[in-house]
Order: structure tokens, then C-alpha cells, then sequence
């Protein structure tokens, strides 16, 4: 087992070896690797996000818990990760307000913070279509961290947004030079301009030096590598929010769908997961981006009837919540399925009832529960919806 | 609770004031009204050139079935859906201007001049049949073009509750 | 500015290589890196802990929110750092039980799990002495994760632990063969048989594949890399109860001292941290091993009065909390402390209470007011004590 | 909530018997009656050449001064505390043995023989001036020596609330 960690950063090396060489037969019976700087992953966990080149799912069926590890965080971005000087990156804030500012980011670590844990999903975070999908392809575009930055509302007193600006444009600075266009009264309630995640700077895939989070909505509007905001009377119709993240719903095309329905995943049992005939702790995870999770629900006939799961503390607003379900596995062909109740009273729809409700186009916002069918073997298979 | 803002003082005294210069070089978005448009003109005609050049290898010729995606409507594949375009889904044609100076060619993005992007904007217009080959796109006309796919779009109507929407 | 991340997994090499070459002039003119399969740090970013042979302490005054990176999460253990198998890899239950048995990994995993996110303190974690010494250096032997495994309390009903049973031994496989004795009621009332950290596998440091964790209790109780629980009916007296992990008080010594009392550190401003004139957030983190804080307070004039800081929630049990105290910093000379008091009623000590209480020994469970001198240029210096 | 236990089964059926034999195997701890101690036994000139030949580079001659710490009580140098040692800070003479033999030596842990523990532990006790040097120490000795620190040791009297202590 040869394992090494190697961090070359700025011309300065890390290196920590935890061990190269044959393993010990006896643990107990060699010294250890001795204290390091920093540590890494045992050598027998593979742990790896899906990628394509505009994306990559987190391993949802490999976590454990409600915080995502900030390297297996999901990636979405529509020109790469770029690399970005945080001692020359600036953030300008102009348009409607008293006095257009510009902050380096040492300015913005000098603002009252606040840290809050949310999960950001992408609105474009579903798949169907075959028997062996994995959570991480099925809805891998959610992840979960403790968020700290500065309130974006502590930033609108500081500029002085006028009382006619209704909408901001949050630009990032990458090479898609990303905008989306957002209402004033989200940056009032509870926007971010975050700096750093779990703990620690943003991740580069993840906005580094800067990003806007914008809890429970869908995540292409949390802007990373942040450089403007303007604040206007109207919103701007970016590329982003007409021709991408809308959603054809019965003729029309639905535009500024920002909210994240709630929504629900079995994250175990799941493909490619086998079970043994016995006691099952049935896992999942389950949010909303419209306040706290009521409730979750599970059914382990197929939907005929449903049983409370048991929700893990701290239950968090618009943050992923843990629920386990007991269940005891006799061995017989079933189906097995969560359902989210959020603070609202909104129930997690079947995807037969987002289409009746939509009509058969697809696109953004698709919180359908997904199903898992197990077989008398113990396979774990997706129940492709149809 | 951090939330709390009333023990914060007037102002932070934080960051520096923009000028109007540096707000300029950075302040590329151009809205529906128009707001942000450049000087500058372009027609189709010598749109369609600089496509062929920098756009046809990634969107197709006459903008038709690249690798990254149809940009102009065409008659679809039978029993296909037709692929979304700016001249079946876009509901403003200023963000064919905004979009295409800010993000594209994706190879080399930023790399255009505003009256190459005034150019593109014509020929996609013409292209997708929305404006004839004469109409000169500028900072006064872009604004006026009438979208197919303006009146398809509403804003969200989903507000949590039990319907699903 | 080349960065790379190489992760070289039981034969299989994972690499992600954010940027190598010259950083961008303009990153909005260049397509950044694609998505990849494990994130990493931004280069410009250098986080490290600080290690000796025994002990690597977290960056403390690096740190944003209440997570802990787990690659920072400190280290400590006597003698080293194991590398073991999981599939191997077995915890064995025995002693005053009607059933001993061995779970492998795998079984531990099946059991119904919790998640909680509390801190884990090494009690030998007090360093003063002179001005430069940085939050790590103080007290860098404190961490946070979210962890998640088995309640003990799950194990021992599966092997019916006895009546007669007050102790039991842990023992950890690494190669100090680690053992602690620890109360069964501490078994029945919140212990964990953790296997995961931070949303992943537990890391090799933190007790890799499995370990005990005692929320609240000094560090060294938690057994890592967890092989064996006997149940019994007197402590062991095992070195590390006895010769280590006891605190000469008043001519006695004070033996299974398990509680952390209640303790709070200025993370910012904090040496080798420096503060321009106007509003300073002061920052840092309180906790206590008995239960929830209950507030904590902040002077920023030597202690001669104290103002309530802001709490950031969730305000967990047994928790590293975020405080906050906004602060105008005229350009005078002064000393700015914290103290937390916890839910017990139990206040933060000065150097010089514990010294009162204790007699002058020092030792373990040394949780005293830590201060910061504000030099007229902005310099901020740990204040020794005496 | 998820500490509720009342929906659980009686057993969840999870892992396998461990046998006598492995039982034996791991159980190697060593408790102050005496329980764990194996069968065997010590001296301390027999110990006294082992540790000069395993122990004294870590820990000095005579088990004074070495690189990873003094074993063994001596006068402190003036105005020092004494060090920490078996002599004057262990509570229980079994700790020897139960520590030596899990952990040490260092660079080689868990390679002595329980006899060769016996030994070592004999002559650490005796080196301390705990016992003299014709002590056998096995397992119905060991648990009978009474260490100098043993009256020392008190289980921990803090229990929050406002008393500091
Ligand atoms: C090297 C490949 C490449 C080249 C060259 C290229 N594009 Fe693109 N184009 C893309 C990709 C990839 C996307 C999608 C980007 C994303 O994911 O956000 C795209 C998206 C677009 C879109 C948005 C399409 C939609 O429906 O939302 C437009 C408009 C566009 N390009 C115009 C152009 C023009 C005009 C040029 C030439 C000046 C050009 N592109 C050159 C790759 C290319
Ligand atoms: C290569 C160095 C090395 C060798 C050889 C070595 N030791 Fe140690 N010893 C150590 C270290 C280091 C420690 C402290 C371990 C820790 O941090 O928990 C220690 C601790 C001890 C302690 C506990 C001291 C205390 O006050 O708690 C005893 C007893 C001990 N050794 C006995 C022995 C004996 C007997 C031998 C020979 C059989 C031996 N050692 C060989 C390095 C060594
Ligand atoms: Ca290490
Ligand atoms: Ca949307
Ligand atoms: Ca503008
Ligand atoms: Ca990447
Ligand atoms: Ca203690
Ligand atoms: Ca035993
Ligand atoms: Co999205
Ligand atoms: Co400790």
C-alpha cells in the first residue's frame, strides 16, 4: 500500500507520507507514521466525485453524516475553475447605490461574519433511465458545508442600495464571466458572500477566493469567484436565467425558479450497494431550500404504506437532515422509497406527478423521489422512471 | 443573534470608492432596455464570416448541429423535439449581445471586439429568421427586436404548499 | 504557480492538477481547469498543523467557522500513526458480558448510526510562556468534526453487558497498544464507536477505521484505531491513567479526570495576526465538556469589565461555538480576553485562579483565560502568564 | 429522536462469537489484582541486563537520564522538581508490567517475552527502591507491591458549576 499526499503550493512543498511500503501484518508492532502537517485519506478509501467536463457529482452513496468533504464537494461551472490571486481579486459593488465600492478580500474578512450550514444543489440535478444509477448519479449535484462570510445585507448598508433597486447583477469572474440576476430582498434576507467553506478558504471548485450563497436556491445563482454586483430596477436576462435554469412547464417556460423544492434520497441501501437478509438501517438524506425539513417518510412496499424515519439533530434550515429507517429484510422482491414534508406542508412528489403537474418536458427543478428495487439477492437496483 | 444588526455602526469604513473608470472597464452586462450597449453597429453579412471563422467548428455551420449545440432553429430530425435556439427559446435579444461578448468564442473568451459581437448578434438574428439581412443591429435597434419565444415566458409560480407545480 | 494533488490509492492514482504554469493576468480570458475527481486547495492558501513527534496542533487562528478541516484536525497519539487493514481490522467485546463478540468493520457499519458534531481536546493542551506564541501554539490540541458511527450504548445491549460491570477497558491496535478504563455509564450515555469524520471515513489520525469517541472528555479517552472493549468491575490502571493524564492538585493527584472544563480562545485578532484602526470583529471559539455554553464574555480593556459576545448557532452540546464582539479599536494599547461560562454555571478561570485552586504544579486540564496584547501599531502578542 | 432505543429488536443478529482462544489472544491487559498477569517470572539482576541491553539508550543507565525520560528516582539537580518516575508517581506496581509489556521497547513493541517482562519489571521496582533485590515478582507478587505513589492518587473531584478546582 503506497500512499502519499504531495501539495505543491506556491513553490513551497507539503509532503506527507503516511506510508510507503508493504502494510504491517501487526500494526500493534511498528511505530506509526509520526506527526504530520497535514493528513490525508487511508490508502483504502476511494473516494471520487463523478466528473464530466462541466460538472462533478459528489459520491452521495459514500458519506456518512451531513457535511460533504470540501474536496468532494459537487462541481458545476460553465468555463472550468480558474485560478485566481485572492491579493489582487476585488469585489465591486455599483449601480443603484449611494457609493459604488470596491472591497479587496481583506476587507471583507474585516466585516461582522456569520457561518451557517446549507446544502447548494444545482436546479439541473436528476437522472433516470436505467437500473444502475448510483445516488451520486441519480442527484450527486447536492452537497453540503458550513458556509462563513459576511451577510451580503451588511454590504447593501455599507454602499447604500437605493430604495429602486429591486434586482443585483452578481458576476463571477471566471471565463464564462457567469451572471445571474437576483432580487434585492434576498440579499437583505440571508444572502452570503462567502469565503470560506468547512472550516477553511472556498475550495477553487467551489468559488475560492469569493463567491454569493444564496441559501435553498437553486445553486447556479450562488455566483463564485464573485467580482460585481449591480444593483438595478430590473433584472438583466443573463444567458443563465432564459436560455439555461428555466424550465418548459405546460407550453410556457417557467423563468427565476429559485427555489430548491424540498427533496429526498435513500442513500443506503442504493446501487451499487448489497444488502443481507436482516436488520437494514435504511439512510438517506433530505432538504429543502424553503425552510426545515417536517418530516420524512418511508415505504418499504413500494409505496403502499409509508412509516416516519427518525431525523438527525441539528435539524438545520435549508440544510441537508440525515433520516434512518429501521427495517428488517426478509429476503422478498420489494421496492423501497423516501419522501421529504417540508415546513410549508410541501410533500416530495412522485415523478409521475411532476409530470401531470408540468407536463413531459423535463428540465430544472426535478425533486421526484427515486426508488430503489431489491432483489431476493441483495442487488440494489434504481427504479428507472417513466 | 448574529443577525442582529443594530449594534453595527453607520458604516464599516471599509473598502475604497469605485471610480467611474474602473466601474466602466468591469460593467459589460447589457440589459433588455438596452443599458450597457456599446457604440457600435454590425450586420448580418459580416456576422456570417466571423462565425464561420470562430463559432461554426464548436456550433456548426450556419450555426446548425456543432459539437457544443445548435445556436440557430432548424426543421428537426422526425419524432425529434426541436433543439432549443435563440430563435426558439431566447426571450430578449439583447443577450445574445451580453452573452457572446462575455463568454464566447469559449476557446478564447473576451477576445472580441464590440463590433465583431454586433456583427454575430445580426447574423444569429438572421440566421434564426428573426430580422431581415438589411436591419443594422446597434445600440438603438437591438432593444426593439421582438423575440419569438418572448411571450412563452412567466416567472415562478411554484411558493412551497402542498401543490406540486 | 503549480499545483498538483496526487493521491496514489492501493495502485490506482488520482490526479488533479488544478493549475500548472503562470497564474492567468486575466482569468476571464482563459477556460479554467475541468471538473475533476477530488478537489484541492486553492495554492494560495497554506494551511498546516504544527507537529512534533507525538502531537500536530490546528492552525486555530487559520480557521473560519466550527468545522475542522479533518487533514487539520490535530494529531496525538504515543506511537504513531497505524496503517491498518479494514477489511481486517475487528473490535472485540468481552469480559462481564453474557456474549462476547467480534464486529467486523463492516458489521459496525449496519448497526443504527448517529451523527453528532462535537470537539475532541487533548487535556494536555496549555502552552504560555512567551509573547509569540500563536492560538495553535497555545491551544492547538482542540478540533471539530461532525462524527458518526455506533452508540456504544447499541454494542452493549447486543452483548449483554452485566449487571456487575463498572469499567471497561479500551485498547486501541496501534503500536502503544493505547488502553483507558472508562465508567460503563459513560457507555450507556452518549459514547460512539466512530467510523466516520466529516461526512467520510474517519482519517489515518484520527483513529482510522474505527475509534471510541467520549463527547466532552479529554482527548486520550477516546481510544483510536478501537480493537477491544472488556467490561469489568474496577478501572485497569493502565500508564496512561495513572503516570499520564493526571494532574498533581495541592500534593494529591487527580485521577480520571475526564471532563473538559469550560474554555474559550480569541482566535482573531491573535498573534502573528495584525489589526488596522476602526471596527475588529473579535473571533474565536468556546466549548466546554460538560454540556452547552451558556454565553460568552469578551474585554477589550485588560478585564476591567466584560461584554457579551454573540454566539453563533447552532449552539451544540458538548461543541465548539463561534463568538463574536464587535470591537472599535482607537489605536490604544490593551489586552482584549475571553471567558465562556458553560451550562453548569461554571466560569472560564484566570492563570492565576487555577494556580489558586491547584497549587503551582500546571498539568493537565489547564483551560485558563488566555490575553492578547493590542500593541499601538497593531501587533497582537500573547500575553504570558506567571 | 435518534437516541430512542424502544423500536429496536432485541438483537440485530451483527457479528460472531468470539471464541476463548482469540479472546486470549488480544486479552493482554494486566488489572492491580493481579488479574492478566501471566505465568512466569522476574528478577531484578536478570532484568537489570536486559534493560541495559533494550532500555538503557532510551532511558539512561540505571534508568536515569535518557533521551525519552527517567524510569528510576534520583536526587534532582538543585532547584529542580524530580522527574516524574515509577518511584515517586505510579500508583500500581502491575502498570509495569502491563505497560512494558504492550508498548515497549519503543522501536520494537510487543517482541519481549512475558519472562523478560518479569524481569524488567522486577528490576525497574527494584531500581526505585521498592522492593529488594532478591523479589521474585510473578503473579502472585506483583499485585502485592505497594507503590510509594499509591496514596497519592485521588479519582477527580471537579464536577462544574461555579467552584473552580
Ligand atoms: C471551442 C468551442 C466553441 C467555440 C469556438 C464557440 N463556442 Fe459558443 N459555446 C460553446 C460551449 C461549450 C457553449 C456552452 C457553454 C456553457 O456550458 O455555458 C457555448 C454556448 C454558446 C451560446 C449559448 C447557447 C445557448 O443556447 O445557451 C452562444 C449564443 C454561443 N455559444 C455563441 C458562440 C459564438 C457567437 C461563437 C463565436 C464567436 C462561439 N459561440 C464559439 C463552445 C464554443
Ligand atoms: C527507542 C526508544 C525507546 C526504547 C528502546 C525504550 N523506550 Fe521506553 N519509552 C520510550 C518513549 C518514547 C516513551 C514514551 C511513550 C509515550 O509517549 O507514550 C517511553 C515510555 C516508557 C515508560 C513509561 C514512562 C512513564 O513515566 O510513563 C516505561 C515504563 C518504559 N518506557 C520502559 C521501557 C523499557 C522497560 C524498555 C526496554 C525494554 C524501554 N522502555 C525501551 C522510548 C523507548
Ligand atoms: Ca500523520
Ligand atoms: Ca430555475
Ligand atoms: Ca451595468
Ligand atoms: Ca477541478
Ligand atoms: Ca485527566
Ligand atoms: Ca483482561
Ligand atoms: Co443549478
Ligand atoms: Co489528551
Amino acid at each position: 500500500a503506497a500512499v502519499a499526499i504531495v501539495q505543491t503550493a506556491q513553490g513551497k512543498n507539503l509532503q506527507q507520507a503516511i506510508t510507503v511500503g508493504d502494510l504491517p501484518d501487526d500494526p500493534t508492532k511498528v511505530v506509526g507514521t509520526l506527526a504530520g502537517e497535514v493528513g490525508t485519506r487511508s490508502s483504502f478509501e476511494k473516494l471520487v466525485k463523478k466528473p464530466s467536463d462541466i460538472s462533478s457529482r459528489s459520491p452521495l452513496q459514500d458519506f456518512y453524516g451531513m457535511i460533504t468533504p470540501s474536496d468532494l464537494h459537487f462541481e458545476r461551472h460553465h468555463a472550468g475553475v480558474p485560478t485566481i490571486d485572492p491579493n489582487k481579486h476585488e469585489l465591486l459593488i455599483h449601480g443603484l447605490v449611494e457609493k459604488p465600492l470596491v472591497f479587496k478580500l481583506s476587507d471583507l474578512k474585516r466585516f461582522p461574519s456569520v457561518s451557517r450550514i446549507a446544502f447548494l444543489e444545482c436546479s439541473g440535478n436528476y437522472r433516470t433511465g436505467k437500473e444502475t444509477l448510483s445516488p451520486q448519479e441519480i442527484c450527486g449535484l447536492t452537497s453540503q458545508s458550513e458556509w462563513t462570510g459576511v451577510k451580503l445585507s451588511t454590504l447593501f448598508r455599507e454602499v447604500g442600495v437605493k430604495p429602486n433597486a429591486s434586482w443585483f447583477l452578481a458576476e463571477g469572474g471566471d471565463a464564462a464571466v457567469m451572471t445571474r440576476s437576483i432580487p434585492v430582498k434576498k440579499g437583505w434576507d440571508d444572502a452570503i458572500i462567502a469565503y470560506a467553506q468547512n472550516g477553511e478558504a472556498l475550495r477553487p471548485e467551489q468559488g475560492y477566493p469569493v463567491r454569493l450563497f444564496l441559501p435553498g436556491w437553486e445553486g447556479n445563482t450562488s455566483v463564485k469567484w464573485l467580482r460585481r454586483l449591480e444593483l438595478s430596477d430590473a433584472p438583466f436576462m443573463t444567458r443563465e436565467e432564459t436560455s439555461k435554469y428555466t424550465e418548459s412547464v405546460n407550453g410556457k417556460i417557467r423563468q427565476f425558479s429559485f427555489d430548491i423544492d424540498a427533496r429526498s434520497i435513500i442513500t443506503y441501501p442504493s446501487y451499487p450497494q448489497r444488502i443481507e437478509k436482516g436488520w437494514v438501517e435504511i439512510r438517506g438524506l433530505a432538504w429543502s431550500g424553503r425552510g426545515k425539513v417536517v418530516q420524512v417518510e418511508v415505504s418499504t412496499n413500494a409505496g403502499k404504506s409509508w412509516q416516519l424515519a427518525r431525523l438527525q439533530e441539528p435539524i438545520l434550515d435549508k440544510a441537508h437532515v440525515q433520516f434512518r429507517y429501521l427495517w428488517e429484510w426478509k429476503g422478498e422482491s420489494t421496492e423501497i422509497m423516501s419522501r421529504v414534508t417540508d415546513e410549508t406542508g410541501y410533500v416530495q412528489p412522485t415523478y409521475q406527478q411532476l409530470i401531470a403537474a408540468r407536463g413531459a418536458d423535463g428540465g430544472y427543478h426535478f425533486n421526484a423521489i427515486a426508488s430503489w428495487q431489491i432483489k431476493p439477492d441483495g442487488a440494489v437496483l434504481h427504479k428507472p422512471e417513466k | 443573534i448574529a443577525s442582529d444588526t443594530a449594534h453595527f455602526p453607520r458604516s464599516f469604513g471599509l473598502g475604497r470608492v469605485a471610480t467611474q473608470v474602473e466601474i466602466k472597464k468591469l460593467d459589460i452586462d447589457v440589459r433588455p432596455d438596452g443599458k450597457g450597449l456599446p457604440i457600435g453597429s454590425g450586420i448580418s453579412a459580416k456576422g456570417k464570416s466571423i462565425f464561420e471563422l470562430k463559432c461554426a467548428p464548436c456550433h456548426g455551420i450556419g450555426g446548425v448541429g456543432g459539437p457544443n449545440g445548435s445556436l440557430v432553429s432548424s426543421v428537426p430530425a422526425a419524432g425529434k423535439r426541436p433543439e432549443r435556439t435563440i430563435g426558439n427559446y431566447w426571450p430578449y435579444a439583447t443577450t445574445v449581445f451580453d452573452y457572446v461578448r462575455r463568454a464566447m468564442p469559449f476557446n478564447a473568451p473576451g477576445s472580441l471586439t464590440d463590433e465583431e459581437v454586433y456583427h454575430l448578434t445580426a447574423y444569429l438574428l438572421h440566421a434564426n429568421k428573426i430580422i431581415d439581412e438589411t436591419t443594422v443591429i446597434d445600440a438603438k435597434s437591438l432593444p426593439k427586436v421582438v423575440m419569438p419565444a418572448h411571450q412563452l415566458f412567466i416567472p415562478d409560480n411554484r411558493k412551497g404548499g402542498p401543490e406540486i407545480k
